[in-house]
């Protein structure tokens, strides 16, 4: 049965994911309400300023927990492989969506790799420069010139982080299927095949592999 | 949850709508007024007075609320050094700038008390029974102990076995009738704070 | 308002009305003058009905030991031993110095929570401060302060209540000898100099008039017998600036980030517009039975190659 | 104050010594600092202590406690040796030529007349001056007779060598010498010092004598009665020179009149001692009109009751059969439970009187004690045990304590008197809290509710009590303004003066020269005649003008004696009666009369060369540098060591124990053994006050509380490293009488001194803590004050003691 679809993610790895996206929301609307008077407007939907700022640090050490199940779950498919470097020097080709020459990937390609070990990285600047910056708790431990630091620290993460957020949520909405994959979970072969060759080759345990697409390209 | 080209459009235009709004600043029109507290001694009512504290005699202004009308119990909120007195020129020191702790402080007396011998408590008395208890005391100790004549038969008229200690602060007038009090009484044992 | 224009509001992208001229205040504090007697501490916290809870002697004649959201003003005594080894005891009153560019107004995210008047002072409005403390990061001089009971920020507001209704501040008003005083900041600097001119013919070779312009100016100013060592009242800054941590921070920063998430979403935009998506063209008709694929559940496969048919998720 | 606070910014020179008026008198101080600011003056600082004063002072230097007498005498003698005075001053206004009688003598320490049993001076007839056939003093105008009190002075002060002061003080050659060569310029008639002093003088065995050795250098400056001149006691309390002033004192009746001893059983005699005939032909001596002055105070108490018949009620006043019952003596017979009641009336002799241990035990034998006060002292708690800060077996306390509220400044209506003088008026702001009543009222109560029990039952002596004067519209509280328009004065009959001015019965009366010895006036304080006229209360008066430019603002209240400013103002004048300096104009003569900037404390109408002198509360109309019998240890202040002396010896006597320490300080037989000793008690230590409190009052007041929360004690930067305590540590005081425990506050601002070839550290320690209040509980810190005090004013000496010191 060719159109047999395949399992992506079980329902925890969804929850999971699905938890640290409604978290890093919250977490990145109140942060911008703060960030930007531009949109302190934001601040209204946690219930004014003083509960943004309240809720704002809870939201994201939250969001960080939750965030080490899926590097948990996902740290080891995650790992760079030499493919992922001719992945990413042929990533042009990739944007333009054309396939000659671009290697097979695994469960993820050198893209959402980068993109885990960013997230990552983020998030513990974010967590050790918010504890820094946290007035109600911990910042009279701290001394004025390492808070000025923590602050400016955490707002930078806080750019990078949303800026990947905005490439993650693209590439999910210009990859046909990835959302679903997240939704419900399955994958079509044919998008596995196409998107996801190794992995697909490993889940479906094919070993008659179109080993010359590397060799054409 | 897959878009199609349409849908996407759609989700864009509202995303970038409701950004460009923001940056427009859909925020609430700030309110101008109120930033400054309101001047609390706009209608208090001034009263002069001498701080009580050290001999400089700084002048003072008491700021009470209330216009000293009948149903109102004058309570002071706010004093002040009396810019027209020539000493002070409206300066206080720490203390005098303190002094409305000083008249409310919770260390003030409120009503007569009595500690009896021995006992390791004050009972609340009347100023009635306090004044006739002490007036008791000293009829008896002074018709007990006064002193007419000397051993040499010399008159001397003194009491000095009850003596009075008055104080350093109060004003000429009550100084004044302590005096002529307590000298019709033959008190000799009679001393004030100046050396300490 | 009339004598409170408003000429900079925190977190506030538009100009508030500010078209009237209105000449600056300033308090002077002449530390050569000074006898750290605490009159202007008591008399700030009588005005303002602050006080603070009964701590402890550390030792020291510094009581309290440090700003609070309760103590807006206190004074700093330090024992210095000058060049000649005679000793002089150096008494600063600090709080609040109200400058021309206060970063805790340039690091306030919430619109109105701190204000600028035309005449020089910067006013806290605990109405609008939600508790963050990124004045506390701003402020060049650590002067703000927040409360525990209400987590709002608070410091002298160089009684705007009583400058407002054209009075001078509680402290200006009680300080016993002159050491403290108050007007315009042009009188004020004129003031300043005479002193220092007296000063030198006591042998303060060095005095002079501390009114950093780092911060652009204050508008609370001291006489210093030694402004060339302004560090040794205290810890007075040399040379306050509002840190360029906080500048980065609050400064361009902000546009630009707005800026670069805006073009991210643009680029995804053009990129989806121009490119378009990925799709598995043989979705849309699928193709016969491949016979190189064997009848397996892969799913199944995944979890146990050596158990055919042991666990696996339903299908759709 | 022989000046007044504004008039401070007239000086050239500032010296605070004996003070510390920036952090007592911060308010006042403010003129110092215009006088700095405005008068190019120049502020000198002499203390113990590295103050806050010292800290805006143009120079510092250190000196040990209680031996400022060593300082002044070496300034007298640099002055005198480098004649650096004001000459023409000295030699017309003051004693200089006097010739002393030939029975005075100084020898190894001890003037003339002492008896050691008696530890006193019982025969002073050699304290005086010899007097002519004609009655007068004999004078000597050349100075060169060797019996002259400028030669005798001479003489007496040479021992005072720069070395040797320097070695009794401690204080650098170097620096003592700068510091009298910058007061030796006030000796030009245009330049004035003035001398600020408060507790740090008097809080001495010799006390009195140091402010006399300050007097003698402004009278050879010529500094006494000139603007931004004199000697000025910054008194403690606001009413303390109104209290003194009404003679609230064991021995005083109101306006420094005295009480008779029980050998004056004549009222002629009694009167006759004490109206002072002149000593030189032309002298005011104002007290001649002493009898003017107790007939109306006699009035003013008994009204019609009081007759020439009855010698004005002469009889009606007790007699002392000593010197005086001050508080210091009245404890003393308490610990001998020689007294059963005690009153208490605002103030709180368990934490202001020295040795607090000594003054519970005499508290706790009393049978009754009665407190007024608007707080809760700890004298009306002194039964309850506070653990460490007072530990005593309440239910062994057999006294019963009455405690009465009392309405405080803001509550009632009165005036106060200023150091400057100044009667002040105040008002009513709001009501007492609770019950709390007026003193006023309460003494009237209490002698009512007596008079009606004496009339009803008698008993002892009840005559006094009866004949009282009582006219008051609501007898149980009589009005201030009734009050005092009864110390004012008024006319109980209708008379005419001399001046032809007619007077009506019941008038006001407007100055103390209307007063008159027939019964025809009243006056309840002679000082305070003028305070309340015709013309109403001139306490109140609020015009602060100062046509002159001269600080003098006599439009404001009143000062006594009659709105006079500045005492002996008639010496700013030369013997022409033109002001020695225009800079320095006060009064002068313009041909009819004298005027000026300031009303003339002098007769108006005598012209110059009539050769009135103007001290003319003084027979001889000069200022004495031989304070003749006045004082209790002699005529010249002599230099002598604190009873507790770290240094054992007197350097000026070291071979003679007598005359190591006051020869005729107070000591009570009971005291001697509560003496420590240098061995055991090897640091000075002084006790003061710090402006951020008032005394025992403010800290009942949060706000300030909160400025200063915790007691402590002050130690030098060397003290503290030989002992290993680093600021905050908690220390242990200890002293022969008790102890204290405080934090550590460790500073650069005491420097060990180096005193008769000794280092002699010293320690501060501030007396604002207690067990009332809202500051944290601390120690009363005159535990450790010695139970002993200065013989002319039996002010104890809580500036000079001996403690060890230990880290907790």
């Amino acid at each position: 049965m060719k159109d047999k679809p395949i399992l992506r993610y079980t329902a925890n790895e969804r929850s999971n994911h699905w938890a640290v996206a409604i978290l890093f929301f919250m977490a990145a609307l109140s942060g911008l309400a703060l960030f930007h008077p531009a949109l302190f407007w934001l601040s209204h939907l946690f219930g004014g300023g003083p509960w943004t700022r309240i809720l704002h640090p809870f939201m994201g050490v939250l969001m960080f927990v939750l965030f080490l199940g899926l590097v948990i779950r996902f740290w080891r498919a995650n790992i760079l492989t030499a493919n992922d470097r001719l992945w990413l020097r042929r990533v042009d080709r990739v944007m333009r969506n054309e396939e000659q020459g671009v290697p097979p990937v695994g469960k993820y390609n050198a893209g959402q790799k980068l993109l885990f070990w960013t997230l990552l990285l983020c998030m513990l600047v974010l967590l050790l420069s918010g504890v820094v910056i946290w007035r109600a708790y911990f910042s009279q431990y701290f001394g004025i010139g390492g808070i000025r630091l923590a602050t400016l620290l955490h707002a930078l993460a806080a750019f990078v982080l949303v800026l990947s957020i905005i490439v993650h949520i693209y590439a999910g909405i210009w990859i046909k299927g990835s959302v679903g994959a997240m939704v419900h979970g399955w994958v079509s072969r044919a998008w596995a095949k196409k998107h996801h060759g190794l992995w697909y080759r490993e889940v479906t345990g094919e070993d008659r592999s179109d080993s010359h697409i590397g060799k054409k390209g | 949850m897959d878009l199609n080209r349409r849908q996407f459009f759609k989700v864009a235009a509202i995303g970038l709508g409701g950004s460009s709004l923001a940056a427009l600043g859909m925020a609430p029109a700030p309110a101008f007024a109120e930033q400054v507290r309101h001047f609390k001694l706009a209608h208090a009512h001034e009263t002069r007075n001498t701080c009580p504290y050290c001999s400089v005699g700084c002048g003072l202004i008491m700021y009470s609320q209330g216009d000293a009308a009948k149903n109102v119990a004058q309570n002071i909120i706010h004093i002040e050094g009396d810019a027209d007195h020539p000493v002070n020129r409206g300066t206080l020191c720490p203390k005098g700038a303190g002094l409305l702790d000083f008249i409310h402080s919770p260390s003030r007396l409120q009503y007569p008390q009595v500690r009896k011998p021995g006992s390791s408590e004050w009972t609340r008395v009347s100023w009635d029974d306090a004044l006739d208890r002490i007036t008791d005391l000293m009829k008896a100790d002074r018709d007990a102990n006064f002193v007419q004549k000397n051993a040499q038969g010399q008159t001397v008229n003194r009491w000095l076995t009850v003596g009075f200690l008055a104080a350093s602060a109060s004003s000429n007038e009550a100084g004044y009738m302590t005096h002529k009090v307590v000298r019709s009484f033959g008190m000799l044992g009679f001393d004030n704070q100046a050396r300490v | 308002m009339a004598s409170q224009d408003i000429i900079a509001r925190s977190a506030t992208t538009t100009l508030p009305p500010s078209v009237r001229q209105q000449e600056e205040v300033a308090k002077l504090i002449d530390t050569s003058k000074c006898i750290g007697c605490k009159a202007c501490q008591v008399a700030c916290s009588e005005w303002n009905e602050l006080r603070d809870e009964v701590g402890h002697s550390l030792g020291t004649y510094d009581n309290p030991q440090d700003l609070s959201a309760e103590t807006w003003t206190l004074m700093r005594f330090t024992e210095h031993e000058n060049t000649v080894g005679n000793l002089e005891w150096l008494i600063r009153k600090d709080g609040c110095m109200h400058c021309a560019d206060p970063g805790c107004l340039k690091a306030c995210p919430s619109p109105g929570a701190i204000i600028q008047h035309a005449n020089g002072i910067v006013d806290f409005n605990q109405d609008h401060c939600i508790g963050c403390g990124y004045c506390i990061t701003g402020c060049p001089f650590n002067i703000p302060r927040i409360s525990q009971k209400d987590h709002k920020a608070y410091k002298c507001t160089l009684c705007s209540d009583r400058v407002a209704v054209g009075l001078e501040p509680a402290c200006v008003k009680t300080c016993p000898t002159g050491a403290i005083v108050f007007g315009s900041k042009a009188d004020m600097k004129e003031h300043a100099a005479e002193r220092i001119v007296d000063l030198k013919s006591r042998g303060f070779e060095q005095a002079g008039l501390y009114d950093p312009d780092g911060v652009g100016g204050t508008h609370v100013m001291y006489v210093l017998h030694h402004a060339d060592q302004p560090q040794l009242y205290a810890g007075l800054p040399n040379q306050p600036v509002i840190s360029p941590l906080v500048g980065l921070w609050k400064g361009m920063s902000k546009p630009l980030a707005l800026l670069a998430m805006g073009a991210a979403v643009l680029a995804g935009f053009f990129h989806y517009v121009r490119i378009g998506p990925q799709r598995i063209e043989d979705d849309e008709h699928p193709a016969g039975k491949d016979p190189s694929v064997r009848e397996v559940d892969p799913a199944v496969h995944v979890f146990d190659p050596s158990n055919p048919g042991a666990q696996g998720e339903d299908r759709p | 104050m022989t000046n007044h606070w504004t008039d401070i910014a007239n000086a050239n020179l500032v010296l605070v010594m004996g003070g510390n008026a920036a952090e007592a008198h911060p308010c006042g101080f403010k003129w110092v600092t215009e006088a700095k600011a405005h008068n190019q003056a120049r502020l000198i600082v002499v203390d113990p202590r590295f103050t806050r004063t010292a800290s805006v002072a143009d120079y510092y230097a250190p000196i040990r406690t209680g031996s400022d007498i060593a300082f002044m005498g070496g300034l007298i003698n640099y002055l005198l040796s480098e004649d650096k005075i004001q000459h023409e001053y000295v030699r017309s206004y003051t004693d200089v030529s006097f010739i002393v009688k030939a029975g005075f003598s100084f020898e190894d320490g001890l003037f003339s007349g002492y008896d050691a049993a008696k530890r006193s001076y019982t025969d002073k007839s050699g304290w005086g001056y010899e007097i002519g056939e004609d009655g007068f003093a004999k004078v000597d105008p050349t100075l060169q007779d060797p019996r002259c009190v400028y030669q005798l002075m001479k003489q007496h002060y040479s021992r005072y060598t720069p070395a040797l002061a320097s070695q009794i003080c401690g204080m650098p050659e170097d620096s003592m010498r700068k510091i009298w060569e910058e007061i030796a310029t006030c000796s030009q008639p245009g330049k004035t010092m003035t001398i600020l002093y408060a507790l740090g003088w008097t809080q001495h065995s010799i006390g009195s004598q140091i402010i006399r050795s300050a007097a003698m250098v402004q009278l050879l400056l010529g500094n006494v009665g000139m603007p931004g001149g004199g000697v000025n006691a910054l008194r403690g309390h606001s009413n303390i020179q109104g209290l003194t002033d009404l003679g609230l004192l064991s021995n005083l009746l109101p306006g420094y009149l005295t009480l008779a001893s029980d050998a004056e059983q004549d009222y002629d005699a009694y009167i006759a001692k004490r109206a002072l005939k002149p000593l030189r032909p032309g002298q005011m001596s104002y007290w001649q009109n002493y009898g003017k002055f107790h007939v109306s105070l006699m009035k003013a108490w008994y009204g019609a009751n009081a007759t020439a018949e009855n010698h004005w009620g002469y009889d009606w006043l007790p007699k002392l059969d000593i010197p005086g019952y001050d508080v210091l003596k009245m404890f003393d017979m308490m610990a001998k439970g020689q007294v059963n009641g005690y009153f208490c009336q605002g103030f709180n002799p368990i934490a202001a009187l020295p040795d607090k241990n000594r003054v519970m035990a005499s508290l706790a034998k009393l049978k009754w004690l009665v407190v007024m006060d608007p707080l809760a002292t700890e004298t009306s708690e002194f039964w309850r045990n506070v653990g460490p800060y007072n530990d005593v077996e309440t239910a062994t306390i057999q006294t019963e304590v009455i405690r009465l509220p009392t309405t405080c400044f803001a509550e009632e209506d009165g005036s106060l008197v200023n150091s400057s003088r100044w009667l002040q008026w105040h008002w009513k702001g709001a009501e007492g809290p609770g019950q709390a009543r007026t003193d006023v009222q309460i003494m009237s109560e209490l002698f009512l509710r007596l008079r009606e029990r004496y009339q009803r039952e008698g008993g002892a002596w009840a005559e006094p009590i009866l004949k009282l004067n009582w006219p008051y519209k609501v007898a149980h509280e009589p009005s201030p303004e009734e009050i005092a328009k009864e110390f004012n004065g008024y006319a109980t009959a209708d008379f005419t003066d001399v001046s032809g001015a007619a007077f009506k019965t019941g008038q006001q009366l407007s100055g103390f020269a209307q007063l008159r010895d027939d019964g025809s006036t009243a006056s309840g304080c002679w000082i305070f005649c003028g305070s309340w006229t015709e013309q109403g209360n001139q306490m109140a008066r609020r015009d602060n003008s100062d046509p002159y430019g001269m600080k003098q603002h006599l439009g404001w209240a009143w000062a006594w004696p009659m709105n006079r400013r500045i005492l002996y103002n008639r010496a700013s004048a030369d013997l022409q009666g033109k002001p020695w300096a225009p800079n320095k104009r006060l009064v002068w003569w313009n041909g009819k009369t004298w005027g000026g900037t300031d009303v003339p404390d002098y007769k108006v109408d005598v012209a110059p060369e009539a050769a009135m002198n103007p001290f003319i509360m003084n027979p001889e109309g000069v200022a004495r540098f031989f304070a003749l019998d006045k004082m209790a240890e002699g005529p010249f202040p002599e230099h002598y060591e604190p009873f507790e002396t770290p240094i054992g010896i007197n350097p000026l006597h070291p071979g003679n124990k007598q005359a190591t320490s006051n020869p005729a300080g107070r000591v009570f037989d009971s005291v001697w053994d509560s003496l420590g000793q240098a061995k055991d008690f090897p640091y000075a230590a002084t006790s003061y006050r710090l402006t951020e409190h008032f005394h025992f009052w403010t800290k009942h007041c949060p706000i300030n509380a909160v400025t200063q929360p915790e007691q402590f004690v002050e130690i030098g930067e060397a003290l503290a490293k030989e002992k290993g305590i680093v600021a905050g540590d908690r220390v242990r005081v200890t002293c022969k009488r008790g102890h204290i425990e405080a934090v550590a506050v460790v500073t650069k601002r005491i420097r060990p001194l180096q005193v008769n070839n000794q280092t002699v550290h010293q320690i501060g320690i501030p007396l604002h803590w207690g067990f009332t209040g809202a500051t944290r509980h601390g120690y009363l810190t005159n535990t450790l004050v010695p139970y002993l005090g200065d013989g002319n004013t039996q002010t104890p000496e809580s500036k000079s003691f001996l403690v060890n010191l230990e880290k907790i």
